[in-house]
């Protein structure tokens, strides 16, 4: 991250210039209820507005209602806005928001030494502070000596702002998280009208709530603007990002997503997108923005489980339309079985698989990188298949697209990796025209003549799609071993042998069709190749770019393709002395990649339900280069 | 497909060019012509019926049907047979199972498709055995059963795959057996007609594994007095003149067996058959030799909306069509943007 | 454990020392109150109780408990507790489930566990939701119900959990209400002294996501007219003075609503509730409002001899033992051997 | 393969002598109904109690019975017997005997030049030759000229020595095998008695069955010995094996895996073996013969499905027992998520695989060893655990039993790999001595001081084993990541990086509790390692035998312990310039130990459902040896 608050603290004092900041990270945090993920979200929108670039992380507990009070019931939502390429929601917030003691107590240490703390003290009663498990006050000891401190009653101000409204004090209270947004607008020159429209939007069919909520909005923005702030508070300018032109609007990898599925099956001209799939954390939301795409001829179907989902999905492709499944790590190991059978059979299929971290039910709304293995090897028999990854909330639309249409020029099941991180957080895209979006329509068999359900494409070795009500295709087919041609059952040796290469090399062959591996940072030789899949792409790019300003010689290349891998990788990975592979788990892609090119590739690996620190990933650079 | 031009189809026309490879004498082989002679008799359009099946030895049947077929995966069929119906509802759908794949790996997925109702024919062979295992007891396996996975004999309380169907909320539910051949392609083209999942249970016998199975019975010799013809607004008489038949005993909501004539009973002491009643049928069920007749023919028949339907109407309410152009960029559009110039 | 100079347990006793993390007001709490009390009126061995559940909220149930638990994975806890029971016989199991978890991707198990009549007590949450996951519609869900999953309303036909555990063949078959805590705490009593798989249903509010689902029924100011409580061998009567009662229609298997005094009806005619009657119960679970009051209480308990009793008598009599040297050479020289020398 | 038969004529001419062989290989091949494997193994039975060396080779239809007299409906049964070593079912029969057309078109292709062909001609009807597809009768045109033939009327024999019997004809003919077996029993020089004693126990219950099958086996021996026999066919006199002294037995590889699962248990001092499985081919006969071992403290448990069976046997184990469950690739499948479970519980348990011809349902019958990748990687998240295979039926005794040291010892789920062709083969074992056997007693937790479920050895990193049942240990574990020591669920970032490193670490280590590996058959450095698992090891121990014959620097690795891998195995593999990796896949073991030692490993692969042949892998290793 760029000029940071030093931490001096003269920066926080003097007079109410307006001082300048290339980018700040500010993290809202305070109980579930208190509404902190519209906060960050609302705040994420007038940034992105105003023409910050923007990261986001939010962070909420498993349970559905926590306790109010308690550690484990605390809400965050992480922003780092600020001029151009931000590709994390940054190591340390700037800022840190805590609503009540215990979002104090799980965030401070986040912090960066001299970074500013704003609490609400009138959350700060005894109550709150034994069930955060504070026995004395940390704004009255030392606990938070090394950053700036912003004590306010925001509970009284809001309450205070709120007089004249009829609402009863504990709904007033609710509107605590829009007085703060209002100070947080105010105090980094953000605007407040789009928030406004939007809570009167959301909240028509209750005025006075909307009400409200604007007026607190605007009472905390006021409350900046007047001589009731502290003296040592100030405001900010943060740097506007230099975006390429367009029309922008922010999405969350769960939205990218459902939309390139869409656009997938649209570009391949099939007449709907048949989604079966089971609800499971962080997976779910998939099936909750699509429910609502059914006018786009988007069929959803909630399934009894996760094997029957994917189950219908196949049956579904069988009749010729796109079939995808969605899950996570526990629901996908349900499939594996009838995945082969959509390997055996050769239907085109798309497996999304939303990873957290596991083993087991592990900690569902964290996310991991552990499922690897179980996409490239984790089905009986040889049951090769591709499996592309998403490495940005964005490019989960590139992604989706692209798995819909390897499945259907190749007529064979494909896993798209994403993860929980991936599924929640928000980025502004910029959003592309549907006609300037690729077009790979597919062609149903329909010729009687000379048709056998597995006489293969010479190119792309795919068999006919002939789907039922086609007349004169009438066929059978199944998942015992079937004929090369007929596809009659068959339990010939060499059959056995032709078809069992037939799908291996089909899948091969799939590398020859995607863009060679480009270097995402660096140049394509060099000392040191730093190598990722997936959701740590923004450590990985921000901790090269550092490097390489420090005059190292390393370069990032980020996989799309996991199976195949790029025809180039290997070659590229030979020009590196040393080859670095982060993960978010105990060592996966390093394992493939090694087997691969006998590439020397090692681990830097991480399992603690958190993105990596671009720190971290710098601190292992170095490590390497010392050597 | 059948050309329209073309005379009326023979069962032969919806055999396909597969040898058939059940053991000879098999009971699999008679379900397979009444089958063929059903799809004859209705003259469906062999390119728009697909025969959906798990693994066993019932779940081979596709293969020997010339209509679109697809073998799966054990104990699934259902799920995928959903699938195959909400994807093209115009699709004429059949789910062959077995005991063991319907009922045992594949309860859930059986239990589920009858409830959700979707319009196809699930058509489960009862040979109270898995035969392409070779033999071991299955969930419907009498008590005592022994197998080589119980040497000493089973030891489960089998379930009786309509009381499940009635338990999982199914609106269609029939009996019929293998070598009873009109009466099962009746009940077959009754199946066929009902608009919804229709569950039909054929007791068939696995002459290798479980010879003889369901004879008490089925024989000719016993069936007149250990058969329960039941038929809509009929009396449900039984025996070899009819003249014996089940009453309600009074103030209860039990059934006994009373013969006409006999201690001043006449037929309109009798029970009347009614497709519509679930506690009617719920009884029919349970009834079982040798205190009662095995209940035969279409149990309980009270259709509702299907499924594919209804997810066809919400679909059409919602104006689904494949998204155009313009549409995709409202989607992507949809929601809060802002332009940068 | 309960040591035995210890004096009469408590239900605290039965609580463990972790933080209950339901939402506040979700009826699991007043479950999870009315089974600690079960477990102290009973005065249970904590360390030979086990609780055994899925996923979902209802199956956090076990870190609850100061017992022994295992939070296992979803929708199969009747198979783990099948194991468990299987394996010592001297455990007292209960498995603590969702609609979700025991109906969805629990339904085969479930079947099972009830077929085969391990003596263990299933618990079953009804809430007509997925709560865990956020409030997406289950499989005991009315149709029409709007979630995250449904925009437009599910469009399923809900499956009766009871009728369900009937189909499956079920031996004991009960149903509960979170708010009602005697009621609740004798039907767990019930449960646990059934020999045998039992199954409860209790339905439960879940505040977050689907409040007052069940309220039609469970509203006190509706509860006389809207529930039957049925008791065995007592006329089915309800209403505010119980004046009303359930008679089966002459000559049919069908019951209507009768007001005594009312057209000469006295008590004689009301239906007696037999817990050994399955047709009987098969009526009794499908009864809605409005036309019927909800039934409550044990709707059918008819014992049989328990699975893992079976196969333990089985055992017994293969003399079974941990084989000692002796044995396992017999075993390992049994059949044909040769000596070289 | 040692000294066979030469092709030229003249051997099987002139008087009747005996000739000698080192060793011979019959397949016994007729129709399903034909008892053609009671016939071979009746044949293995009396040339194992002759002191001959074995190993056999069962390949049966898919069908239950497979219409009659149709190529796909017939059964066969290879056996290969005489001196020493013997480890392979050998590439080429010497001898075929063809009880029908079909059997003789499916089989004859792979008898060795010149070798001999005994067929019934009473079975060469129009009709049986049109079923098998032959337009003429082979035995009429040159279709079998590369082979010696032996034309009998073994159907007419057979009646004719049972005229005396009151059997009709068509229950006659039931005992043509006896008839053929006595004839080969003669011609290689081995006994009767012990068949017909079998044979008489047996059909005690149908005295006039036994009598016949005896009567027809005597009369086929006596045809041998009488002038009735063509003057071109001679007896042969087959060279003994010289095994180490002790109690002998034929075991099949489903045998010695339940065996040695017992023996595990009764190691471990566990009362009970709690076996959970669900039917299917070919891992039910597992089932099968457990089931028949109740007097032993075993307990089966037929469950609804794959999922319920590996369940139930966690539930088990859990509960103080050893839980064990198996199945075949698809149903291994459906069992990964509560494998996880079992990894994340930290949970003995011992999870069979007999591997199939796959993907999806596959070739059921056939052996395939393609679930390597899905033992080692096939589940979600980092869900590590050791895997083992056997190499042949009697190693599978061992294999097991170590299978539970490790679970028990290590408290982790185990995977075992066999496959149908280990199932199923048999092989005679040197019965080892009960008392003989190691002893690895497990001790459950019972002092509630200082209990915690997830305190770990610090020597093996195993949690204590605390069952139910126990006062003072109630606990609660379960899926969600749980605190290190007390096992409360626990989403802590630094807990789960703790126990997902103590997952790793504790399956790491046991590589330091098995053997070195060793090398089979040469020196531990040379210029081509052969590196094989599974039932791989007959053909590939014979050519590298060969090969070193033959002068060439060849060694072969077999390996038991697939993960964790042998500590020394990356230090030998470095002492070889060359690595050849036959497996019966497309390269699995192949890429692990690429990745694992950055060594450049080869495949060679076989998907074919057959194993390899000697001569395969000989010219394979030619081939390395030659670049
Ligand atoms: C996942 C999986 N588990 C198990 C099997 C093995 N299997 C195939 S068919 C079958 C049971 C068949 O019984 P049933 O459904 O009654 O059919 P039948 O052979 O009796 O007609 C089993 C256990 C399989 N193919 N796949
Ligand atoms: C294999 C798997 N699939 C899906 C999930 C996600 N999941 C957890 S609980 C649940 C449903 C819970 O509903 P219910 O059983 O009714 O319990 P409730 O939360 O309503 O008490 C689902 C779908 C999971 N944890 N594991
Ligand atoms: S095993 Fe039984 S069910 Fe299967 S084909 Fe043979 S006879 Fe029919
Ligand atoms: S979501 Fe519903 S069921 Fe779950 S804890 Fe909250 S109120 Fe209870
Ligand atoms: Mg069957
Ligand atoms: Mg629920």
């Amino acid at each position: 991250m760029k000029n940071r608050f030093t931490s001096s603290s003269p920066d926080l004092r003097g007079v109410k210039a307006r001082e300048v900041r290339d980018s700040v990270v500010i993290r809202f945090a305070g109980d579930s209820g208190d509404g902190m993920q519209f906060t960050g979200s609302q705040f994420t929108l007038e940034a992105a507005l105003a023409g910050s670039d923007i990261a986001t992380f939010p962070d909420y507990p498993a349970e559905i209602r926590a306790p109010a009070g308690t550690t484990y019931g605390v809400s965050a939502f992480q922003i780092h806005f600020g001029g151009g390429d931000l590709t994390t929601a940054g190591d340390e917030p700037d800022v840190l928001v805590a609503l009540n003691p215990a979002a104090l107590k799980v965030s401070h240490k986040d912090l960066r030494i001299g970074g500013l703390i704003v609490v609400d003290t009138g959350a700060f009663t005894k109550r709150n502070l034994a069930k955060a498990g504070y026995e004395t006050s940390p704004l009255d000891d030392d606990t938070l000596a090394p950053y700036q401190l912003l004590k306010l009653d925001i509970s009284q101000r809001t309450l205070d702002a709120l007089e004249e409204t009829t609402l009863k004090q504990k709904d007033a209270l609710r509107s605590r998280n829009m007085w703060t947004l209002g100070l947080m607008l105010w105090m980094f020159g953000q605007e407040q009208d789009a928030t406004a429209q939007w809570v009167e939007r959301k909240f028509t069919k209750q005025p006075d709530i909307a009400r409200a909520n604007v007026t607190a909005l605007k009472a905390g923005f006021a409350f900046g603007d007047t001589v009731e702030m502290p003296m040592d508070v100030v405001g900010y300018t943060v740097a506007k990002a230099d975006v390429p032109p367009g029309v922008y609007r922010t999405v969350t990898g769960t939205e990218a997503t459902a939309w390139g599925l869409l656009a997938g099956a649209q570009a391949a001209g099939l007449p709907q997108l048949f989604f079966g799939s089971y609800p499971i954390t962080p997976a779910t939301s998939l099936l909750h923005v699509l429910a609502n795409l059914k006018s786009q001829g988007v069929l959803t179907f909630q399934a009894e489980d996760e094997i029957a989902a994917i189950c219908a999905s196949i049956g579904a492709s069988y009749s010729g339309v796109l079939g995808v499944t969605s899950s996570s790590g526990p629901g996908i190991a349900l499939k594996g079985e009838a995945m082969g059978l959509a390997v055996a059979t050769e239907l085109p299929l798309v497996i999304v698989n939303s990873q957290r971290a596991g083993p087991s039910t592990g900690m569902p709304t964290k996310a991991e990188q552990a499922d690897l293995y179980q996409a490239v090897y984790g089905r009986n028999g040889d049951a090769p298949l591709p499996v592309l990854a998403a490495a940005t909330p964005t490019d989960c639309f590139d992604v989706a697209l692209e798995a819909v249409r390897l499945a259907t020029k190749y007529m064979t099941p494909v896993v798209m990796l994403s993860d929980a991180y991936l599924a929640n957080a928000a980025e502004p895209w910029l959003v592309p025209d549907a006609d300037e979006l690729p077009r790979f329509p597919v062609t149903f068999r329909s010729e009687p003549e000379g048709f056998q359900p597995f006489l293969r494409d010479p190119e792309t070795l795919a068999r006919p799609w002939a789907i039922p009500g086609t007349p004169g295709l009438e066929h059978r087919v199944g998942g015992l071993e079937r004929d090369a041609t007929t596809g009659h059952i068959s339990y010939d040796a060499d059959n056995h042998q032709r078809m069992t290469d037939a799908r291996t090399e089909k899948v091969r062959g799939i590398a020859d069709d995607i863009p060679e591996q480009e270097v995402q940072v660096g140049e394509p030789r060099g000392a040191l190749a730093v190598v990722g899949w997936g959701s740590t792409y923004g450590p990985i790019y921000q901790a090269v770019k550092r490097a390489r300003e420090e005059g190292l010689e390393v370069s990032h290349f980020h996989l799309r393709h996991l199976s195949p891998l790029p025809r180039n990788l290997g070659e590229l990975l030979g020009n590196f002395d040393k080859i670095l592979v982060p993960e978010m788990n105990s060592g996966q892609l390093v394992t493939i990649l090694r087997s691969a090119y006998l590439a020397p590739a090692e681990g830097l690996n991480k399992v603690t339900g958190k993105p990596f620190k671009v720190s971290e990933i710098l601190d292992a650079i170095h490590a390497r280069l010392e050597r | 497909m059948i050309a329209p031009n073309e005379t009326a189809p023979k069962a032969k026309d919806y055999a396909s060019d597969q040898e058939v490879r059940w053991c000879p004498g098999c009971g699999d082989y008679a379900i397979l012509k009444a089958m063929q002679k059903t799809l004859a008799d209705l003259a469906v359009e062999r390119e728009r019926t697909v025969f959906v099946s798990g693994i066993g030895c019932a779940a081979r049947f596709p293969y020997y049907i010339s209509t679109y077929g697809f073998h799966t995966i054990h104990g699934r069929a259902p799920a995928f047979a959903t699938g195959i119906k909400l994807a093209n509802p115009g699709l004429d759908v059949w789910v062959i199972t077995g005991d063991g794949d319907g009922l045992s790996i594949g309860g859930n997925h059986m239990l589920h498709v009858l409830r959700r109702n979707v319009d196809l024919q699930v058509v489960l062979f009862n040979n109270e055995i898995y035969g392409l295992t070779k033999g071991q007891y299955s969930p419907t396996s009498k008590r005592g059963t022994r197998s080589p996975s119980t040497p000493q004999g089973s030891l489960e309380l089998p379930v009786a795959p309509c009381a499940l169907a009635l338990g999982a909320g199914g609106r269609f539910v029939a009996r019929s057996i293998d070598t009873m051949q009109p009466h099962l392609v009746d009940v077959l083209k009754r199946a066929h007609a009902h608009r919804g999942a229709s569950f039909v249970e054929i007791f068939q016998n696995c002459l290798v594994f479980n010879d003889g199975v369901h004879s008490a019975f089925t024989e000719k010799s016993v069936a007149p007095e250990a058969q329960l013809h039941v038929e809509h607004g009929k009396p449900l008489l039984f025996g070899r003149d009819r003249t014996k038949g089940l009453r309600v005993t009074p103030g209860t909501l039990e059934v006994e067996v009373v013969s006409l004539g006999e201690n001043g009973v006449t037929e309109a002491d009798i029970l009347v058959h009614d497709e519509k009643s679930r506690t009617l049928a719920a009884m029919l069920v349970d009834l079982k030799p040798p205190d009662f007749p095995v209940a035969i023919g279409v149990l309980y028949c009270d259709p509702m909306p299907s499924y594919e339907q209804e997810v066809q109407q919400q679909l059409a309410q919602e104006g689904a069509k494949p998204a155009t152009e313009a549409e995709m960029d409202a989607v992507l559009r949809g929601g809060r943007t802002w332009e940068v110039t």
